[in-house]
């Protein structure tokens, strides 16, 4: 049996204790230390990818090991497509969010070993295959996240993090209720058992009614509230507006990820039932979050919030493409091909968004970190003219973002809007608002900032260091790379595509 | 009265002693053996379960004693190292006035 | 036979708890120690009393002398029993007397199995696959809390950096 | 010797490594990025030249190369190339144009420190516009589409630093965005209701005649065929695209980009490519022509819009000053020309008038370009005047194209296009709106171009930098010249004696007898008639009597004040736009932003309800009253810990106690309730 995978959660975690245990580590040594252990998730993760057999479909590279008997739960882990996709996304942008950090003067060890406690946990959500410790990394992630934004954030970060903290531990609390009465229903908190449960409806009947309703409501709630989906955001603007450049990569990158995941991973395959049935209002939701949220951003004047705007628009993209096909379910023949549009693009779009929304993040760190804290929309301009090279790696992000054809932003996109349109075509015709209004944010943000004659804190502005490159334009480059050639990702994850149509078109 | 409750009489009557001088003496060490008294108890209570329980089975009670030793010989070097801590700190061992970790 | 080995544990326990003197209250505990290791060896567990011998006897009384002398006080600030001492004493007695009565009440009225059989035969050998086997994870946990334990004294107790020895924080 | 299709990414390839290659290079390497830039172009010039060859051989031939670009699992998303004589024509027009703009460009950009970046950016704008041409995918064509999008946003704020560059920018990007919504859900809807994008497939491609006849089969809301319904929605797209009304407000202001850019890209080629996407799917969009019961064809409204835009451009035309932005209101009015084209049927004429126009415009652009160089970039005509001597060579030029540009008869080639599309307006039977607005149009196109001419080349000089202009250099000339033959030339490629063109584009057998020459003799006399009452008025309002001074009143604004301020002032759409669309948005953005603060507030802690009513409004006020809820909340939960704080004594021996008190309570509990 293979250790790859408990490697890959662990190894951040002991890169957390070798920091813990090197008191007298330097700046510089620690920032490299915390940057090596934090690299080997992508290297791991490269590694599973070679491992990883699309084809064979389920899950792979299992470990399994009895754990605590007398609650049948079991240490499982388990890589299929779409675990390997937001492995290897963590692993793109957590030395991302470490080299945005690298100016971090104050506490360096102290906040790589947290960043790393927090890598470790989100890999572990993404591998976990038992509820038992899946959702111990579920939580155990806010807890560095929490003192990730509250010792290193802006003025307002203690009130921005005691409400996101406060706000997600409400809504898993929930989850865990939820969670609790259905081990007390069916003995097993094992993910594969309980999908074999759900698909078949014996889950449903096993709780019964209404308690199966309530065990959904829960868990959607505890997943609503991370991803966000609207109107359960509000924590996200000021918690992604205080925290740390890195820390808000991370955040958007990845966490806002684990809540995607959680939809795709547990509610959906446990409740198809519930899902379908609620999938209407639920795609209202979603909608609200794409149009809302791009036309929120649109009124933001603080750089970082409206960045986090568009964060809540585009993974509601991904929700959208979800629950349209939820919500096609009822009397309408399967269309395969936008089913596997829809899904397909949700989980391109959760990639793709990781990569484009850390890269802004990281671009907005620079230009705060150079304006001494300043980040407000008025407060620069003509930035392209002082620093062409940032402008033009920030361009490659904002473009992506907006969708524009030939960089990854748009495959997702189109894949979501192709799926979502032969599904419920209205609200494709919604979601169109909401592209509009993110060109129309993005390209005002660009224009004000980096257009025009060089103004307020764009004067004596420096060209990206060394490092500043090293963060961004790998991310650049690669959402160039995935747009030309997006089969690079959708090679690993269409058998799971098929493998998930089988399952959803014959659970109702 | 069987063994066993003469046993647990024993270990009850041991249990009171440790209770009641944790609860009068001020002395930090003094509090301190009253509980490791009150542990014994404990243990002792282990021990006559397996040797007169109604399910002797082959060795928990043992094994649960030995830990259970451990666990009070490591309760004891902590405690005794915060006697000592506390000491240093308030040039006495007087519990009811060690009171800096009140809520 | 419990009765005079009961004799052995209760009576220095209970004057240990009664002595102003701590060097006279740890060697009464020593006392009462060695007892419980003698119930120990009665009812056949003579592992268990030999550890209690090894841990008690011969390395808690002594951790605790250290720390009576370590700690010993002026004479002048060892007040005498004071009335707040004496209401506290008289509450402790009362409160352990309630305890007492209940776990009494509850022993006494719980039907036990009066026979008693052939003591149980547990070998050193069977204990140790016992505890290297069933209970290899909490053996190991132990491991680590005394580890951890001794580690977390030693920091505890040793002198802080920069703070002069018996200097006021 | 040919190009096949399966080597026709070639085309496209080329520039596009041109651009990647001066995206690399540093600010200093002008030489190498202008001549890899220029080299590419040439090759794909010469490869459009074969691929037309190839392409001529058959012409009524569809030769496509598909394959998959990624695959799903549930069937790849195709794309691919296509080869016919649309694609053939239009590729060598933009190597040609576009080889010879670069040329241009090397002089008039000469001086400017982001050389390297303008040819990098003029090789990608090439390459996507290319690779629009040669796409067989509707998917494809939308990439490349909005690529070129793309490429304009950056041409057009090339000079970034000016904030009206900036701003125009913005907003090209931003109109033709919204009518790429609809092209998008056009595209969306196609392929849903087709199951592909392919146009050429063997049958199965969407624009070949099972496909067509399934989606003319249904109808959607409003009792439209459901290939009406499509085929309007990506018509939204070349509305904007090609500046169409209501989207047309972009392309003026785009002309704050360089001018080889205006010449290129907002006049010859990026912005017919709405036309060329009309005329690409013209099977789509006649489609439903065959069926009478329906409320409208899409063809129709693409007819209306397209004459509503031909009058429309060249009616305010004849009031702007600036000498770019009478060229691009005149663009926009000759691309509603080719829509009216299309509309009325006659997608083969629309085609001729957009190769022809797209020589004669960049050749406009590029004369003027060529006065603006000149002229130290002094670009009002009111203080131009006078350089008919000082630049006979872009005068000369500058005259075949406006002559070309107004349809001057029988040696010019914009009069045979023109004619050709006249002609089929005549001869359309829904409406005579088209034909009406398109003779309203000849004669005013005429007028403002005459006007322009006078102004800029006849009189006295009116400003310092128009006395003291010289003629720009050879490498700007010999583009003028090249251009100014084939806007003579490229006309009798077309006329209805020998309509070669138009033949070989519908791949129907060629019919050239010189007695159809003069054809619908009577509406080409009427058009003479109108191209010489425009020249006449023209000449005697503004050629006659030359105005005196930059500061003189126009001679029209005279008789007429208020309609020529509103003329100017671009009867006011942008106006209206900014009142209406722009309003629209801050007011949902406002929304939105509310919304979000007061759910917040009632989500977590329902207080403070009455501070939002006000709070929508003002930020500050909201900040306070709803997360203030939130802070309650918090400080509730602090003081209920402060309180059970106070248990906690720190006294060990309280706790013990507490518990041992606490153990006999439970012992007495359960021993009153019987233990079992």
């Amino acid at each position: 049996m293979s250790v790859l995978l408990s490697l890959l959660v662990f190894l951040p975690w002991l890169g957390a204790l070798a920091l813990a245990l090197a008191p007298r580590l330097g700046v510089s040594a620690s920032r490299r230390l915390a940057l090596a252990f934090s690299l080997s998730t992508l290297g791991l993760g490269l590694l599973a990818c070679a491992r990883f057999d699309p084809a064979a479909g389920g899950y792979q590279l299992v470990e399994r090991h009895a754990w605590i008997s007398a609650l049948q739960v079991s240490y499982h882990l388990g890589l299929d497509g779409m675990s390997l996709l937001l492995v290897l996304l963590t692993g793109l942008v957590s030395p991302a969010c470490l080299l945005a950090s690298w100016r971090i003067e104050r506490d360096v060890r102290l906040f790589g070993l947290l960043f790393l406690l927090l890598q470790g946990s989100a890999l572990g959500v993404f591998l976990a295959l038992d509820f038992f410790h899946w959702f111990i990394f579920w939580e155990i992630s806010l807890v560095p996240a929490f003192f990730l934004i509250k010792l290193w954030g802006g003025p307002g970060a203690p009130r921005a993090a005691y409400q996101f903290f406060v706000y997600t531990l409400g809504g898993s609390a929930f989850m865990l209720l939820g969670f609790a009465a259905i081990h007390a229903a069916t003995g097993t908190m094992d993910f594969v058992a309980l999908a074999g449960l759900g698909g078949s409806g014996a889950l449903a009947r096993q709780l019964g009614e209404p308690a199966a309703t309530l065990v959904f409501l829960g868990v959607l709630l505890g997943l609503a509230v991370k991803a966000p989906l609207f109107p359960f955001h509000t924590w996200l603007p000021a918690t992604y507006a205080e925290a740390p450049t890195g820390a808000s990569m991370f955040l958007t990158g990845v966490m806002s990820k684990m809540g995607v995941y959680g939809f795709l991973r547990i509610l959906w395959p446990l409740f198809p039932g519930h899902v379908q049935a609620h999938a209407l209002p639920l795609l209202w939701l979603a909608l609200g979050g794409v149009v809302l949220g791009a036309f929120a951003a649109l009124r933001q004047t603080d750089l970082k919030r409206l960045v986090a705007y568009s964060s809540v628009n585009h993974v509601s993209y991904c929700l959208l493409a979800l629950f349209a096909f939820a919500a096609a379910v009822p009397g309408r023949a399967y269309d395969s091909a936008q089913h596997a549009a829809a899904f397909g693009g949700a989980l391109l779009q959760m990639f793709n968004h990781g990569l484009s929304a850390a890269a802004l993040f990281a671009g907005v760190g620079i230009l705060e970190a150079r304006a001494g804290g300043r980040r407000g929309l008025g407060d620069f301009g003509g930035v392209r003219t002082a620093a062409p090279v940032f402008a033009g790696l920030c361009g490659v992000a904002m473009f992506s973002s907006l969708g524009l054809p030939g960089l990854n932003g748009f495959v997702g996109e189109f894949l979501i809007f192709r799926g979502v349109f032969g599904l419920a075509p209205w609200a494709a015709a919604v979601a169109c608002l909401g592209l509009f209004a993110t060109a129309l944010f993005l390209l005002t943000f660009w224009q004000r900032v980096f257009h025009g004659p060089v103004a307020g804190a764009a004067a004596g502005f420096r060209d990206v260091s060394a490092v500043e490159i090293a963060t961004l334009a790998p991310l650049a480059a690669l959402m160039i790379v995935l747009g030309v050639w997006p089969q690079l990702l959708l090679g690993l994850i269409n058998p799971l595509l098929l493998e998930w149509f089988r399952q959803f078109a014959f659970a109702s | 009265m069987s063994p066993l409750h003469l046993c647990l009489l024993l270990s009850t009557g041991l249990f009171c002693i440790g209770l009641a001088g944790a609860l009068s003496r001020s002395n930090a060490i003094l509090v301190l053996l009253g509980i490791e008294l009150m542990l014994n108890a404990a243990n002792l209570n282990f021990i006559a379960f397996w040797r007169y329980g109604p399910a002797p089975s082959a060795g928990a009670g043992v094994v649960f004693v030995i830990f259970t030793i451990a666990v009070a010989a490591a309760e004891a070097a902590v405690g005794l190292a915060l006697v000592i801590a506390l000491h240093r700190h308030r040039r006495n061992l007087r519990l009811p006035e060690a009171t800096r970790l009140k809520g | 036979m419990i009765l005079l080995l009961a004799l052995l544990i209760l009576v220095p326990a209970a004057a240990a708890m009664l002595r102003r003197n701590l060097v006279h209250s740890a060697l009464l505990l020593v006392l009462s120690w060695a007892g419980l290791a003698a119930f120990y060896l009665w009812s056949g567990a003579e592992f268990v009393a030999f550890a209690q011998v090894l841990v008690y006897v011969g390395a808690v009384s002594m951790v605790v002398l250290f720390a009576v002398l370590l700690t010993r006080q002026n004479p002048d600030r060892a007040a005498p029993p004071d009335a707040a001492a004496r209401l506290r004493a008289g509450a402790a007695v009362l409160t352990a007397a309630a305890v007492g009565a209940v776990i009494g009440h509850a022993i006494l009225a719980t039907p036990l199995p009066a026979a008693a059989g052939a003591p149980p035969v547990l070998t050193v050998r069977q204990l140790g696959l016992e505890l290297m086997g069933r209970h290899a994870g909490s053996l190991l946990v132990i491991g680590a809390l005394l580890t951890v334990a001794l580690l977390g004294a030693v920091v505890l107790a040793a002198a802080e950096p920069g703070e002069k020895p018996g200097g006021k924080p | 010797m040919t190009l096949s299709v399966q080597h026709l990414w070639l085309i496209p390839a080329l520039p596009l490594a041109a651009a990647a290659v001066g995206a690399v290079l540093p600010r200093s390497g002008r030489v190498p990025a202008a001549s890899a830039a220029i080299a590419a172009m040439g090759a794909a010039f010469v490869l459009s030249c074969l691929a037309l060859n190839g392409a001529l051989a058959d012409p009524a031939r569809h030769a496509v190369h598909n394959f998959a670009w990624f695959d799903l699992g549930h069937g790849a998303v195709m794309l691919g190339w296509l080869l016919d004589p649309l694609t053939a024509f239009m590729c060598v027009m933009v190597t040609f144009v576009g080889l010879l703009i670069f040329v241009f460009s090397l002089g008039y950009m000469r001086d400017d420190p982001h050389f390297a970046r303008f040819f990098c950016f003029l090789s990608l704008f090439a390459a996507a516009m290319l690779g629009l041409l040669v796409a067989n995918s509707l998917l494809l064509l939308f990439i490349c589409w909005e690529l070129v999008g793309l490429a304009s946003y950056l041409l057009i704020g090339f000079w970034f630093h000016r904030p009206a560059a900036a701003a125009a920018a913005k907003k090209a990007f931003l109109t033709t965005r919204l009518g790429d919504l609809g092209f998008l859900l056009g595209l969306l809807w196609l392929y849903d209701s087709a199951g592909s994008l392919l146009f050429y497939d063997a049958g199965r491609g969407v624009l070949e005649s099972g496909v067509l006849a399934g989606l003319t089969a249904q109808t959607v809301a409003g009792g439209l065929a459901l290939s009406t319904a499509i085929g309007l929605l990506l018509f939204c797209g070349a509305v904007g695209k090609s500046g169409q009304f209501p989207l047309h407000v972009w392309l003026p202001d785009a002309m704050e980009g360089p001018t080889p850019v205006s010449a290129l890209i907002h006049a010859a080629t990026m912005v017919a490519a709405g036309v060329f996407l009309v005329a690409r799917l013209y099977p789509l969009m006649a489609a439903d022509q065959a069926l009478a019961a329906v409320p409208v064809h899409a063809l129709t409204v693409v007819a209306l819009i397209g004459a509503v835009t031909a009058l429309l451009g060249a009616v305010i035309a004849v009031a702007q000053d600036d000498i770019k932005r009478v060229l691009a209101f005149s663009t926009v009015s000759q691309l509603g020309y080719m829509m009216l084209a299309l509309g009325v049927g006659a997608w083969t004429a629309a085609i001729f008038h957009l190769l022809t126009h797209a020589f004669f415009k960049a050749l406009l652009f590029l004369g003027a370009g060529s006065v603006i160089h000149a002229a130290h970039h002094e670009q009002d005509i009111r203080r131009l005047g006078g350089l008919r001597t000082r630049l006979p060579a872009t005068y000369r030029t500058f005259v075949i194209g406006m002559m070309a540009l107004a349809g001057v008869p029988f040696l010019f080639s914009g009069f045979w296009s023109k004619e050709a599309i006249l002609h089929a307006a005549h001869g359309w039977t829904v409406s005579p709106l088209p034909l009406w607005a398109g003779l309203a149009a000849v004669a005013l196109t005429a007028f403002y171009m005459t006007r322009l001419v006078a102004e800029t080349f006849f009189g006295s000089p009116r400003s310092p930098a128009a006395a003291h202009a010289e003629e720009s250099p050879a490498v700007m000339r010999i583009p003028l010249v090249l251009l100014a033959g084939c806007a003579i030339l490229l006309g009798f490629l077309g006329t209805p004696a020998w309509p070669w063109l138009q033949a070989r584009l519908a791949g129907a057998p060629l019919h050239g007898s010189l007695e159809h020459l003069f054809e619908g003799g009577g509406l080409m006399l009427l058009s003479i008639a109108l191209v010489g009452a425009g020249i006449g008025l023209g000449w005697r309002f503004y050629g006659r009597r030359p105005r005196a001074s930059a500061a003189a009143a126009d001679p029209l604004a005279a008789a007429s004040p208020t309609l020529m301020a509103a003329l100017a002032a671009r009867l006011g759409c942008d106006e209206f736009y900014a009142a209406t669309v722009g309003r629209l948005h801050a007011l949902a953005a406002a929304v939105a932003d509310g919304l979000d603060r007061w759910v917040l507030g009632a989500a977590v802690s329902g207080v403070g309800l009455l501070g939002q009513f006000g709070g929508v409004v003002s930020r500050e006020n909201d900040e306070g009253a709803l997360n203030g809820g939130f802070d309650a909340a918090g400080a509730g939960l602090r003081g209920a810990g402060r309180s059970y704080a106070r248990a906690q004594t720190g006294r060990v021996h309280g706790y013990l106690r507490a518990l041992a008190v606490a153990f006999v309570v439970l012992g007495l509990v359960l021993l009153a309730g019987g233990v079992p």
